[in-house]
């Protein structure tokens, strides 16, 4: 499944592993993690349906865009610490061009688009992050 | 008409997480006719989503069915029983 | 050790665990991998002392210039099969912006300075790749 | 004097991997004098490093002590006893 939105981590070696085909030439991964910004903790909820149809609508578009051999995207929810993984994205293409392209776009739309959020508990209290 | 107003992030601390809410369908019938229904039942709150005049505020974001709705179309969008509509604030995932 | 040459694989997953630090938002892994152009196997030369140090140069220079948080890199020689991994590249920074950056900044740079050969092995015969 | 010149992917083919190159320092001594006078004793290949008139073919690349030498800086680079020179084609990693 190319889209998850998750509250369980997931094994990025076995994700490469499983994206090689005989074409690809290069894999780029993403992952973004939970940064210390002085907080204690962060919380993400998400529209798991908009999210998914969203990001699945992305991912086409790239697929297309850049040429890519594979796409995987995950997503967690729920409360993650410093540290944590957030969103991991996995692209396979022939060249590493197109690998680099369509990893940024997908990343740069999901944050745009995919209605997820985020909340930060600090040591005295909670606040919606808003970009 | 029966339909469902599912609310996200800050909405769903003042909205709750979901509503059924149930209504006669007027001429018009729109989405953010429904909503805007809806809303007005939390007086105090109405300001969260709507403006004075009645418009969606400028950092709404909306999706019927799984399908993003730009804010100046919502007026446009007609509704039919059982639709799902999402109402949230700017997203910050990734 | 952030620049290895050498013939064994690595382990993705526990390079990415380890680079991890409070301050970091973002990773972005690249992983070159043999691409079957209709070959058999592909052999990598190196020299082995010129090119970590050209590569300690690229990455002390991505450091600075993309404010990299940590850097790992690891180009393999020694013959390899289609979707044997070549070059892994693991950068964390504190935004995405760097780590992309950053990353793609040390591929070009070894692509076109580190003292690396291929040559690739055909079903009749084998031919030095010159880029 | 002596001097380890190294040469790497297909030069490796025709000069062998390394060689101890031991020859009288003349008054100039410079890089690129030691290589091309241990390249002319291999007459027939002499050309895949140097032009006939005694240059660097231009995409020959250069190595003095793990410092990378700019061809057209190669006649100025002087060399010492025990200096390690590597010769190599364009390269092809990552």
């Amino acid at each position: 499944m190319p889209v998850r939105i998750t509250k369980d981590d997931v094994d990025i070696a076995k994700l490469i592993e499983e994206s090689k085909k005989e074409s690809m030439g290069a894999i780029v991964v993403f992952d973004g993690i939970v940064r210390n910004d002085g907080i204690d903790k962060i919380e993400l909820s998400a529209y798991i349906e908009g999210a998914t149809k969203e990001i699945e609508e992305i991912v086409a578009d790239a697929e297309k865009k850049f040429n890519l051999l594979s796409v995987e995207v995950i997503h967690r929810i729920g409360v993650l610490d410093v540290g944590d993984n957030i969103l991991i994205i996995v692209i396979g293409a022939g060249h590493r061009k197109e690998a680099f392209g369509g990893c940024e776009y997908i990343l740069e739309e999901i944050k745009t688009r995919a209605p997820i959020w985020k909340k930060e508990h600090l040591k005295d209290g909670s606040r919606w992050v808003e970009q | 008409m029966k339909i469902k107003i599912k609310f996200f992030a800050r909405f769903t601390e003042i909205f709750g997480k979901e509503a059924i809410f149930e209504y006669e369908a007027g001429e018009t019938n729109s989405l953010k006719d429904a909503v805007g229904a809806f809303c007005r039942s939390y007086p105090e709150k109405y300001g969260e989503v709507f403006t004075r005049d009645g418009e969606f505020q400028d950092y709404v974001l909306i999706m019927h069915n799984l399908e993003r709705i730009d804010r100046d179309d919502a007026g446009a969008v007609k509704l039919a029983d059982g639709d799902e509509i999402a109402i949230y604030p700017p997203v910050a995932g990734g």
